[in-house]
């Protein structure tokens, strides 16, 4: 792949963060993000990245994690908010010929950049501290459809293994000098759209032999599926004060909100 | 094509999982309503994880080269599973990759998954509307047309809620006509993802035609 | 097992593994017959009958129909004439029965949960046991196979070898009383081969055994039925059968070294000087 | 080639494949050592340098290094250190170099065309060939490969044995010196098998064979390395090498049957009463 598959999202550890019961964890941290999302003030970021900042600690993951996890999406949002002064606001601060500085732009592209990082830093706490498969496993139990969790287990197992089988066919096709030369775009598509076909291909024969097998041990016999089950060890005593904290902490941003919004 | 965390206004990502849930809803039933759902589980999962790893290929379109967002086609060969497995990829997608957004999920499935339905209608409908063409003019012409309107519609969405949700000093006449201009710059993009869509129909109707008959 | 291989053919109709006298008929076909559309004759009038406990290896070049037997015997395909019991009850298409498993070529195919253990308890749920009865199911199968180590492990990230035990665990937690194996030494290193060949000696299930590997069968199998074009062409001891010349060589099929008497070293004089030298 | 084998060590530095007197150095490896992240000592201090016209078997159980060797020679990987020479020319990592060949071990992972023309065509188009010189490419190595009837079908509907012919004749329209092969043996049958093996035996190529198959290693191959938790253990006459009990056994492997002297059968009189049946 052109990026390299985090299979690695996940970082044991003994944490609060990873003691607290996966499904407030996913409620309250998906809770805390949404309220960051409401935040329009500029005032309130210190707070925000305050409680974010706080249970980046208390989760105890290296800071190398997030250095690690951040540049890819980070380059996306500079190149989605990095505009903005220029284009939009009416107070200039700095000026060069025809280039102007704005303030409103400016402390806009501010605001989105803060709440991208904070949302963004809450969900590689949740990620970094809960496993994939009981994330699964929790939105399983708060309802969500079997036939999707069975899909997304499925799509979740092979992809690593599709990823390879991509990448060995791009190495084979190096070795007969792939990209030696430069072709006909005619011949350049024809190539590539004959890569993505047979990388379907293979991937549908696959699962039909996927299918069998699984019919063969009693798929869709009881209704079962493929539950995902919390990896051993993770159905910890839940630290309720962490779900308070988090619940209340959203709870701060969207009061503070308000009352800005009054003033 | 994705919207990250932070940019969109809370109300709008709110929304934005109202309706990403309904449509989910909406395709369960109707997957369920299907003779033998479980047996289509497999292929919908595995075609999801190709289609993953695939949209990593990038085409060469000098003097530049694009990644293809291929909703279209991915309609078109799996229909209503095709919702299901861009609800899967986005998750994934922000999980592993951290690329996309965890508020945003719903208003991504709505921008990538809605017009992929679509598509798979259009697709659908080479078996009614197509008669009078030969049967591979017809399969041409819908695949181009599948392709084309998935990343088109796409596209609509994703240029009207950044224009209209990102505060600036434009006025609403002038973020119409910067909409407007946006969409052409992308005619280029959207026809490239049609040709694509058929070529690719037609490598599967000469080696596996049983996939386009989802 | 094998002590009652000489009694009288079986009379009972449904035993249970443990407790049976005489050896039942695990499955039997009666003038089965199987085409596919773009080839025709895959399977000609095969009638055969494995009684419990035996091991019968399958032999027979690519396309035999090998594969295609497998899979009408575990109800993947249906039959186009003749039938197929499976323990005197007959095999309906796409009915579930888990007396049977069936391990397939590529051990990937099978390994589809998201760790080892996972997968091993996903046929035992299927059939609706307990959690506690699942947890006896696969903790007996980790044993028996000695995979225990790696029960937490992602499969994709196992060996070949290894993805092989985890695949025969699952199968084996469904406690199957008839296995079906398609190659499974094609992809093992000889270290693995040996281990598969040990498991196997060892196993109570009756085993069914397709393979090119004649001297995995010969070490396994306490009989042979070679099949060509559609059609049983021998059944019988595997010496016996693989050690006729004749036969193999008639088949596309060549006699294993180890039934060669050697009067002389057979590689050793290869004369290379002899060989054309081709134009590249 | 094989009549210059004898002949002194070569100092000659670029031959073409057609003009040369003395053979040529193809590979030359010195103290190559390689390690992945979670896997330390993949590769230790390997030396090796292989004649043109050589046909090297590589033996050695799974995760010895054989793959890692392979990959580190066509220059996919790049080595931590020692040189790798591919006539006299050092291997730049990811620099293309058209006199190696590589045939992985599943054949469909470079077959992608839609035709089998397409696919042979791929090389020598990359190579940027006229159009009359990539037909002639295109036909010799059908020709070559005895699968000129195969050429309009999707490579995507054949057999095993015919993907991996097909996958063949794709290396050999690029006319490479030296080819690598791993594992071709894993999934034929014994037909497709011995074709593969007298092809072989009539290649102009220097061959490097990893293989499972001790049997197949010693009908084509003139020398063997044994290689082991990534260091040479061996290497030499195939005979010698292969027939060495103890060092067989030392390493994993097993002493292949056609070398085994026949004193008495020694498959036929397995005792099955001995064996203890085992708890389902």
């Amino acid at each position: 792949m052109a990026i390299a598959l985090h299979a690695d999202v996940f970082i044991p550890g003994d944490s609060p963060l990873h003691r607290w019961a996966v499904r407030p964890k996913l409620l309250s941290l998906l809770t805390l993000m949404f309220a960051i999302s409401l935040v329009r003030h500029l005032l309130l970021l210190p707070w925000v990245f305050g409680v974010v900042g706080g249970l980046y600690l208390a989760s105890r993951l290296p800071l190398q994690y997030l250095l690690r996890r951040l540049p890819y999406p980070g380059v996306f949002i500079v190149a989605m908010v990095g505009l903005l002064p220029w284009v939009s606001g009416e107070t200039v601060i700095w000026q060069w010929s025809f280039l102007a500085l704005h303030l409103e732009g400016l402390q806009t592209a501010t605001l989105i950049a803060g709440r991208f990082l904070a949302i963004l830093i809450t969900g590689f706490v949740l990620l970094g501290t809960t496993p994939f498969l009981d994330l699964l496993a929790a939105l399983r139990s708060l309802g969500l459809s079997p036939l999707l969790t069975d899909m997304t287990l499925l799509t979740y197992r092979y992809l690593f293994n599709i990823a390879a089988q991509l990448a060995t066919m791009r190495q084979a096709m190096r070795l007969r000098g792939h990209g030696l030369r430069r072709q006909t775009l005619q011949r350049q598509w024809g190539w590539l759209v004959a890569l993505f076909g047979s990388l379907l291909l293979r991937s549908y024969e696959r699962s039909q032999r996927v299918y069998q097998a699984m019919r063969l041990r009693g798929y869709g016999q009881q209704g079962q599926g493929l539950s995902p089950t919390p990896a051993a060890g993770s159905a910890r005593a839940a630290p309720a004060p962490m779900t308070v904290l988090t619940l209340l902490s959203a709870f701060s941003f969207v009061i503070a909100e308000w009352i800005f919004l009054a003033s | 094509m994705h919207i990250p965390d932070g940019i969109l206004p809370a109300p709008v990502c709110v929304a934005g999982y109202a309706i990403a849930g309904g449509v989910t809803w909406l395709a369960l039933k109707r997957i369920n309503q299907t003779v033998d759902p479980q047996a289509e589980v497999p292929k919908a999962a595995l075609l999801a994880a190709a289609f993953f790893v695939g949209s990593s290929i990038s085409l060469p379109v000098p003097p530049a080269s694009v990644h293809l967002v291929l909703n279209g086609l991915l309609g078109a060969l799996l229909g209503w599973y095709a919702w299901l497995a861009i609800l899967i990829g986005l998750l994934l997608q922000a999980i592993l990759l951290g690329h996309g957004g965890l508020t945003t999920l719903g208003v991504d499935a709505v921008m990538m998954g809605v017009p992929a339905l679509i598509a798979a209608r259009v697709f659908q409908l080479r078996h009614r509307l197509g008669k009078p063409l030969s049967p591979k003019r017809s399969l041409a012409v819908f695949s181009f047309l599948a392709g084309a309107i998935g990343v088109g519609l796409a596209a609509l969405i994703f240029f009207t809620l950044i224009i209209f949700t990102l505060p600036s000093t434009l006025d609403r006449s002038a973020e119409q006509g910067f909409l407007t201009a946006l969409m052409v710059a992308h005619i280029p993009l959207i026809f490239l993802e049609g040709v694509f869509t058929t070529l690719l129909c037609f490598f599967l109707l000469r080696i596996k035609p049983e996939l386009l008959e989802s | 097992m094998n002590q009652f291989s000489s009694s009288t053919p079986p009379s009972v109709s449904i035993l249970t593994a443990k407790d049976f006298l005489t050896p039942a008929t695990a499955i039997a076909l009666q003038n089965l017959s199987f085409s596919y559309p773009d080839n025709p004759h895959i399977l000609v009038d095969i009638s055969l009958s494995i009684r419990e406990g035996e091991r019968v290896g399958l032999i027979g070049h690519n396309g035999c129909g090998k594969t295609t037997l497998f899979r009408l015997v575990c109800g993947l395909l249906p039959p186009q004439a003749g039938t197929i019991q499976l323990f005197d009850q007959p095999v309906q298409p796409n009915q579930f029965r888990s007396e049977i498993g069936f391990l397939f070529q590529d051990p990937e195919d099978q390994l589809f949960s998201p760790s080892v253990r996972d997968d091993i308890a996903f046929g035992p749920q299927n059939l609706g046991l307990t959690e506690a009865e699942i947890t006896a199911r696969v903790e007996a199968a980790l044993e028996l196979t000695g995979i225990k180590a790696l029960e937490e492990r992602p499969p994709h990230h196992l060996s070949g070898g290894e993805k092989q035990m985890v695949a025969i665990a699952g199968l084996i937690a469904m406690c199957p009383r008839v296995l079906l194996y398609d190659e499974p030494t094609a992809s093992l290193d000889l270290r693995t081969r040996r281990r598969l060949i040990r498991f196997l000696q060892r196993s109570d299930e009756t085993l069914l055994l397709a393979s090119h590997d004649l001297e995995f069968l010969l070490e396994v199998c306490d009989r042979v039925v070679l099949i060509d074009e559609g059609r049983i062409i021998a059944d019988g001891d595997p010496v016996a059968v693989m050690g006729d010349q004749t036969l193999m060589e008639a088949h596309g099929l060549e006699k294993p070294h180890s039934l060669i008497p050697h009067v002389e070293p057979h590689h050793v004089q290869r004369d290379r000087l002899a060989q054309l030298p081709l134009e590249g």
